[in-house]
């Protein structure tokens, strides 16, 4: 049998299948006036916790919108892309998505690895793209532009913030840990860099890093324990951060040092162990469902649960406060121009459940507040919440618009 | 001080190895009875893992829910195995290797969608049992007591497959297949149940290790991948289809990787790959007498 | 008891078995004589459903087993013992028996019948089949069989590589087996060891019967043995 | 006439079986030797030995008074040994005519060159060897489905397409019809008279052995019974109880 | 001198079937004019993973080798890439030329310690091999970039458009598919495949088999490179996740979906996944499940893959009456051939 007739049928059997797709593709009619938004994130594997919160939260914003009348005359819609946490796929879908859905911008994603690939490409399509997950500072800082913007706390932020808490307290050997990914180190490297500029005389005792989705985590904490630090901070987010609560949990960590998490309070990390996560731990999020006590907060809140069930996490609120982004700069806008779009998004400010929150126009970053507890039981719910919350205002926990430019290279 | 820690170093270090044992011996079971390297035991670790969270959180806040969980999810696992391989995997025994790893992983591919059906993709997490809850202090370092209860559990697992392979009929038929299947078909044996036997023990033995792991860590989509690729290094570092190999495996690995982190803690994960890479250099057929 | 009606038997594209019938009765001892790769084996395989007959039929009882898969042939009572033994190597020699036993199905032979049959066996009791020498795994093949209470039995070669005081050994017990009413169809190709024991003969070569009779009759035929069993 | 193959008091156990022991023997230069003796005498593990695919655990192997005992199959191949196996081992997914061809092309030290496409080398020695066994007008087939018997007398062509000075042949007739059988023999005499080559083959078909092989060892329980032209072993005692029992009484 | 009828392969055919091998190369060509520039992309990325599959079969399926971690060679050829332009700050041209280069010399490097192993301890060996690279890419930060990957590589600025970058890709594939074809039918990929066949048959001709096997490995990987330095110049971007496991799974995938006795198989197969992965989201969110159950389908109807499958269904159709017979005969010995395993461990 000859390869080269095989061949001949490849040909055949690929060119129909792509023309079929192409055929299906130019058949399905699309409403000129609708914005479209193309999404994508990881919706299977243990991100997708996060990203479900986050489309939830831009769903409910979208309804009222559109319900609202939408903007320009336009309803706003969306489609998504599950990237499944690979990067190549993530780009190959934002392509597919700007190439062949012609969406007007991207949004995504929880994968920072993804949210670089897919920005870089925004770059040299011209077409915006909104971060609303991923918090590598390096998205709106050293390798930000024009075409990418941020609505969700990055890892300067947290660091920032969870210094300021954590340098009030008298602790000055500190040991570092974390999941081993860009995300972990990222925000050590943050939390570090703040605390030595808050308190110089602060040491570092040592560091501990282990494989992202390592399961037993035992024997790096007991390490740590061993090295007697005055303090301890955790650079993990996700699944991993469950794990170190319950690892914490189940060896007695936090009663042994004080400890900081940067995403200790955070609802999506608690709500798994419920009572059993450790009480006493250290950590900043960018939004809590119980915190402030707005009415603004606590209707977006009954609006969440009645429609999913459960109360937003930060994600929702990242991903409800997009949508408003979204709408409120193509208004200001008057057209769907994309670059008409980035002038209008620029220094554009939003009114959301934390108070009016401004796109910062130097580095396309929402100025976003910082809420810095600890974790404790309440009688209210059946998982931890913070208490002792204290908020850091966005330009507190910022890097300035100078350091931008200077990490910029500018 | 140092000591102590050495020693728990040691002793999570196996318990950690005790669980890696459990979900490789029912692989390197299955590759030896069957000759298929059954991609989908990951996916039916973390099934055992959800089933456990399930069973567990149905039973509400009653102390003996997590036994209960940790004697029936592994049940649940076994099934779904025995499903598949009746349904589909018996009609495939005599195909290529690669064969049979291009429809295990056929398999996993389905089944990971079908759990991320089932149970969403939130985090779950179940506690130990209440007695084994909180950790010992053993020489000024706290060891969690669930951990010393899997060094327990481990060696346990160990004697129960000798006794299965040793002491009953399907065990030792098991072991026969595994190097002649047509001459047990000549001992007037439908080989065919021998084999069902044998995958349904290989699956309850990974919904097992799934179903022990749960309250020691968080049960996410994704897990069974780590799993996969570690239980296969350890199978084959042990020698393919040799349980006690699987034992030793695992032991190396466990090890390699808590001591590592004393030595390398940003390399400790290589630890565990050079072992393997350096045991299958010294012994290109694993450590211990394997059939293949 | 076994009727074989002209089977035709393929190893993949190579035909090897033509047109072959056979009978055994009850209680007989028959041996299919003929040399290295004239079709014993093959035919035995047959027999038992590992190389299923393309065409022809197998009786055995009254009964169809052309086509059962060969542990429902074993279920129906017919135990091979193979020519290279076979023996489970990892297993000692009591699990070797003791897999071979049915559960619930009693009968003239057990562990114990057949250690007296083999007393090595029982001498051997714990080692590991893979440790055995040659004529031991020979023993323990047969007795393998045994245990599984056999109506019929079927032989392959079991002197083949044998020592001759083993091969006296071993026809004396099959001798003693046919004195306790077993019926055996032996395939062998040392004519003189063969003739001891057999009621009738069936001479094979290229893949057909070229003769059958009793053992006189062979011994008569000077020209049969000359051509086909070169003795 | 020079000896060109010398065994010297080999032996080798497999865990605790001893499959060859203590063998010595010689093959003389241009003769056909066989080896004879019952399945399991431990044939096909000399053979395995004397090719490198197995190491003995004592002993040496001296193949044209030199050394090979511990060389690897490929380097004694190179050296002259060539060899067939009991079972037909050919290339069953490529054709008769590429099964030669790779032999002849290893044989040339050109399987690792990449500059030409192979359909162009090595065709006429190919072709002979081929046209040596009677297998040319096959040569298109894919050899997995040639007959058992052009499966043995490939096997014997892929041998020849490495130009050996000795052919070790592993029972070249099991499973071949008498009409086949003699063939085969003819074939081997005519290669040993034609090309001059040396062949030790090993049977366990007395008369086959007896009609074609200038000496005969006879082989039992991995041990060398009897070494001689068949006039002598025939007539050797042992060899009369162990092997041909009383069968020619 | 009797007349010598050559075996029914490519070989022979090869020669009457030219101007289909142009077809082959002139639709390519032709297609982006026709198809909306996404597609010309998705064709592109078609073209690397199948270059990348292809690569890996010239030892999987030619060599019978189970080569399990052969994303590694893909990923160390990318990063060679992007690393020599982005911190090392070389030229574009030489960097590219180094890809294949550290690919292959990766490859002689895990091939040399693997070629000792068998079977699935040779596949088992190279993963933990393997992945000690990866985890070098995924951990050195400061080179690497780390688990965020490398990104805006600046290539040539002529190759930042789809088409040009397609045009350069379509040319390095075909060129590299040449290169390959000839490696296949030369007198060591005739070898390869008698390996593949019966190593040890291969021995006693006097073969080095595991130096053949090193070689083969060693330009697998050497093309995987090639494969890897192409997906720099269409995406410009690298991830650690190309020297990950998962991919070389995926790829695995490819060549036994295609067809992995056949030369253009793996194209087929990465076609399909890369189309999958690309376009079933549009769908479905479980895109995974489609291809599990495609997976599961193909094991049971069609175990030569799609090609494979398709060749025999031609060869029923078109083959003259005499070859029929020839083929159904070769069909029948290969399903012999499968049905062994009953005594499998003491031979």
């Amino acid at each position: 049998m000859s390869d080269v007739r095989k061949s001949q049928i490849l040909m055949v059997f690929l060119v129909g299948f792509i023309f079929s797709t192409t055929v299906v593709q130019a058949q399905m009619p699309r409403l000129v006036l609708d914005i479209k938004v193309g999404i994508v994130d990881t919706y299977s594997g243990p991100p997708a916790v996060f990203s479900n919160d986050a489309l939830n939260g831009f769903k409910l914003a979208l309804s009222d919108i559109n319900k609202a009348g939408g903007v320009l005359g336009s309803r706003i819609t969306f489609v998504t892309r599950d990237e499944k946490f690979s990067p190549e796929t993530g780009l190959s879908m934002a392509r597919e998505l700007v190439l062949q859905e012609k969406v007007d911008l991207l949004v995504g994603t929880i994968n920072s690895a993804t949210a670089l690939a897919i920005s870089a490409y925004a770059r040299e399509q011209k077409i915006p793209f909104i971060v609303w997950i991923a918090k590598s500072e390096v998205i709106t800082g050293a390798k930000g532009h024009r075409y990418v913007f941020s609505t969700g706390e990055n890892t300067a932020m947290a660091g920032k913030a969870l210094a300021q808490f954590a340098a009030s307290r008298p602790y000055r050997r500190w040991w570092i840990a974390g999941e081993d990914y860009e995300y972990g180190h990222a925000i050590a490297d943050a939390f570090w860099r703040y605390m030595k500029q808050l308190k110089p005389e602060v040491t570092l005792a040592g560091q501990t890093w282990w494989k992202t989705g390592e399961p037993d985590l035992i024997p790096y904490l007991t390490a740590i324990l061993s090295a007697r630090p005055d303090a301890v901070f955790f650079g993990t987010g996700g699944a991993g951060m469950a794990n170190v609560l319950k690892t914490m949990r189940a060896i007695g960590f936090a009663e042994r040092v004080p400890t900081a998490i940067h995403t200790a309070i955070d609802y999506t990390a608690l709500k798994p162990l419920g009572l059993n996560a450790p009480e006493g731990v250290m950590g900043t999020t960018d939004y809590l469902f119980y915190y402030p006590e707005t009415s603004d907060n606590q209707s977006f809140v009954r609006a969440f649960q009645s429609a999913y069930g459960t109360p937003p996490g930060f994600p929702a609120f990242h991903g409800y406060i997009t949508a408003y982004f979204i709408a409120e700069a193509f208004r200001r806008a008057g057209s769907l121009d994309r670059e008409r779009f980035i002038h209008a998004l620029e220094g554009l400010r939003v009114r959301t459940p934390v108070g009016m929150v401004e796109m910062r126009a130097c580095d396309h970053q929402a100025v976003l507040p910082m809420f810095a507890g600890v974790t404790q039981k309440s009688p209210k719910f059946d998982f931890l919440v913070a208490s002792n919350i204290v908020t850091f205002r966005g330009p507190q926990v910022m890097p300035t618009c100078a350091e931008i430019q200077h990490a910029r290279g500018q | 001080m140092v000591l102590g820690f050495l020693a728990s170093q040691l002793l999570v270090g196996l318990s950690r190895a005790m669980i890696l044992f459990i979900v490789s011996a029912g692989l390197t079971f299955v590759l030896g009875v069957l000759r298929v390297p059954n991609v989908f035991h990951g996916s039916l670790y973390m099934i055992g893992a959800f089933s456990a969270f399930s069973i567990a959180t149905q039973l509400g806040h009653h102390p003996a829910s997590v036994w209960v969980a940790f004697l029936t999810a592994p049940l649940v696992v076994a099934l779904i195995g025995l499903a598949v391989e009746r349904t589909l995997l018996t009609r495939l025994y005599q195909r290529e290797h690669l064969m049979l790893i291009l429809f295990t992983f056929g398999v996993t591919l389905v089944l990971n969608d079908l759990v991320k059906l089932a149970w969403g993709a939130d985090y779950r997490s179940i506690l130990p049992p209440p007695v084994l809850q909180g950790s010992a202090v053993l020489m000024g370092v706290p060891v969690p007591r669930y951990n010393l209860f899997l060094l327990a559990v481990g060696p346990l697992v160990a004697l129960g497959m000798w006794l299965f392979t040793h002491r009953t009929r399907i065990g030792k038929l098991a072991r026969a297949a595994a190097v002649d299947r047509e001459m047990v078909a000549l001992l007037g044996i439908d080989v065919n149940h021998v084999f069902a036997g044998a995958f349904l023990v290989g699956a309850y033995l990974a919904g097992l290790g799934g179903a022990l792991v749960a309250p020691s860590t968080s049960i996410t989509l994704g897990m069974d991948h780590t799993i996969l690729i570690e239980a296969f290094l350890i199978v084959t570092t042990g020698g393919l289809g040799n349980i006690w190999g699987a034992l030793l495996g695992a032991l190396l690995f466990g090890l390699t990787q808590s001591l590592g982190v004393l030595i390398w803690p940003q390399f400790a994960i290589v630890f565990p790959y050079l072992a393997t890479a350096s045991v299958l250099l010294v012994r290109p057929r694993g450590l211990l007498r394997s059939v293949w | 008891m076994l009727e074989i009606q002209g089977i035709h038997a393929f190893y993949g594209l190579s035909h090897v078995l033509f047109d072959v019938s056979l009978r055994v009765g009850e209680g007989e001892v028959v041996c299919l004589l003929g040399r290295n790769g004239a079709g014993k084996t093959t035919t035995l395989r047959s027999i038992m459903g590992i190389v299923p007959p393309r065409q022809g039929h197998v009786w055995f009882r009254g009964e169809e087993i052309t086509h059962l898969p060969p542990h429902r042939v074993v279920q129906k009572g017919i135990w091979y013992v193979p020519d290279d033994r076979r023996i489970f190597p990892d297993l000692t020699v009591r699990e070797n028996l003791e897999i071979a036993e049915r559960p619930g199905r009693r009968g003239l032979w057990d562990r114990e019948r057949v250690y007296e049959l083999f007393p090595v066996l029982k001498s051997k009791e714990r080692q590991k089949g893979g440790t055995l020498s040659g004529g031991e795994q020979k023993m323990l093949a047969i007795a393998r069989a045994l245990v599984g209470n056999p109506d019929l039995l079927l032989l392959d070669e079991p002197l083949e590589g044998l020592a001759p005081q083993l091969i006296r050994a071993i026809l004396e017990q099959i001798q003693e087996m046919k004195r306790l009413g077993l019926t055996v169809l032996l395939a062998e190709q040392n004519v003189h060891a063969a003739l001891q024991v057999a009621d009738r003969v069936y001479v094979i070569d290229d893949g057909r019967i070229r003769f059958h009779g009793t053992v006189e009759e062979l011994r008569a035929q000077e020209g049969i043995r000359r051509k086909y069993l070169l003795v | 006439m020079s000896e060109i193959l010398r065994v010297e008091e080999v032996t080798k156990t497999f865990d605790r079986f001893v499959a060859v022991q203590g063998v010595s023997l010689s093959v003389e230069e241009g003769t056909i030797a066989a080896v004879i003796g019952p399945n399991g005498a431990g044939k096909t593990t000399l053979f395995n030995l004397i090719t490198g695919i197995l190491h003995p655990n004592r002993g040496r192997i001296l193949f044209q008074g030199e050394e090979i005992t511990y060389l690897p199959p490929h380097v004694i191949c190179q050296r002259g040994i060539g060899r067939t196996f009991q079972i037909a081992n050919v290339f069953p997914r490529l054709s008769v005519f590429t099964n030669v061809q790779v032999a002849v092309l290893a044989h040339q030290r050109r399987s690792l060159h990449f500059t030409h496409p192979a359909e162009r080398l090595a065709i006429r020695e190919a072709e002979v060897a081929l046209a040596a066994v009677g297998l040319l007008e096959k040569a298109g087939q894919v050899a997995g489905t040639l007959s058992h018997g052009d499966q043995r007398l490939l096997e014997i062509a892929i041998a020849l397409g490495t130009e050996p000075r000795l052919l070790l042949l592993d029972e070249p007739t099991a499973g071949m019809s008498p009409e086949e059988t003699v063939a085969t023999m003819k074939l081997i005499r005519r290669l040993a008279q034609e090309r001059g080559l040396t062949i030790l083959f090993c049977e366990h078909d007395m008369e086959v052995v007896f009609a074609t092989a200038y000496t005969i060892m006879v082989m039992h329980h991995g041990r060398i019974l009897a070494q001689g032209p068949p006039e002598v072993v025939r007539a050797h005692p042992e060899v009369q109880q162990a092997y041909l029992g009383a069968s020619d009484a | 001198m009797v007349k010598v009828r050559r075996p029914a392969t490519s070989e022979t055919l090869a020669g009457r079937t030219w101007p289909i091998g142009f077809l082959l190369i002139l639709i390519p060509a032709l297609l982006p004019a026709i198809l909306p520039i996404f597609y010309t992309y998705l064709l592109a990325l078609i073209f690397v993973m199948g270059l990348l599959a292809m690569s890996l079969n010239l030892v999987l399926g030619y060599g019978g080798i189970y080569q399990f971690h052969h994303a590694v060679f893909y990923g160390v050829g990318a990063y060679a890439v992007a690393l020599s332009i982005t911190r090392a700050g070389w030229p574009a041209p030489v960097a590219f030329l180094l890809a294949p280069l550290a690919s292959g010399l990766t490859g002689l490097f895990i091939g040399w310690f693997c070629v000792r192993l068998t079977r699935l301890y040779f596949g088992m060996l190279q993963i933990a091999l393997g992945s000690l690279l990866w985890v070098i890419v995924l951990r050195w930060y400061s080179i690497t970039g780390g688990d965020n990957g490398i990104h805006d590589i600046p290539i040539p600025s002529f190759l930042r458009q789809i088409l040009p970058a397609y045009y350069f890709i379509l040319a390095v594939v075909v060129i590299s598919l040449l290169v390959l074809y000839h490696i296949v039918r030369s007198p060591f990929g005739v070898t390869l495949q008698a390996i593949r066949d019966n190593a040890q048959r291969c021995q006693v001709v006097g073969v080095n088999v595991r130096l053949h096997q090193l070689v083969a490995i060693t330009l697998a990987a050497t093309f995987a490179g090639v494969a890897g330095a192409l997906y720099v110049v269409l995406e410009r971007s690298v991830f650690p996740s190309m020297l990950f496991w998962v991919l070389s799974l995926e790829v695995l995938v490819m060549c036994l979906l295609g067809g992995w006795y056949t030369f253009l198989g793996p194209m087929v197969g990465a076609a399909i996944v890369v189309t999958l992965r690309t376009t079933a989201g549009r769908y479905t969110e479980n895109w995974t499940m489609i291809l599990g159950i495609l997976l599961i389908l193909l094991v049971f109807f069609m175990p030569e893959g799609v090609l494979g499958f398709l060749g025999k269904l031609i060869a029923r159709v078109a083959l003259p009456q005499g070859r029929q017979q020839e083929f159904k005969r070769a069909e029948s010995a290969q399903a012999e051939e499968k049905v062994i395993p009953g005594r499998s461990s003491h031979e």
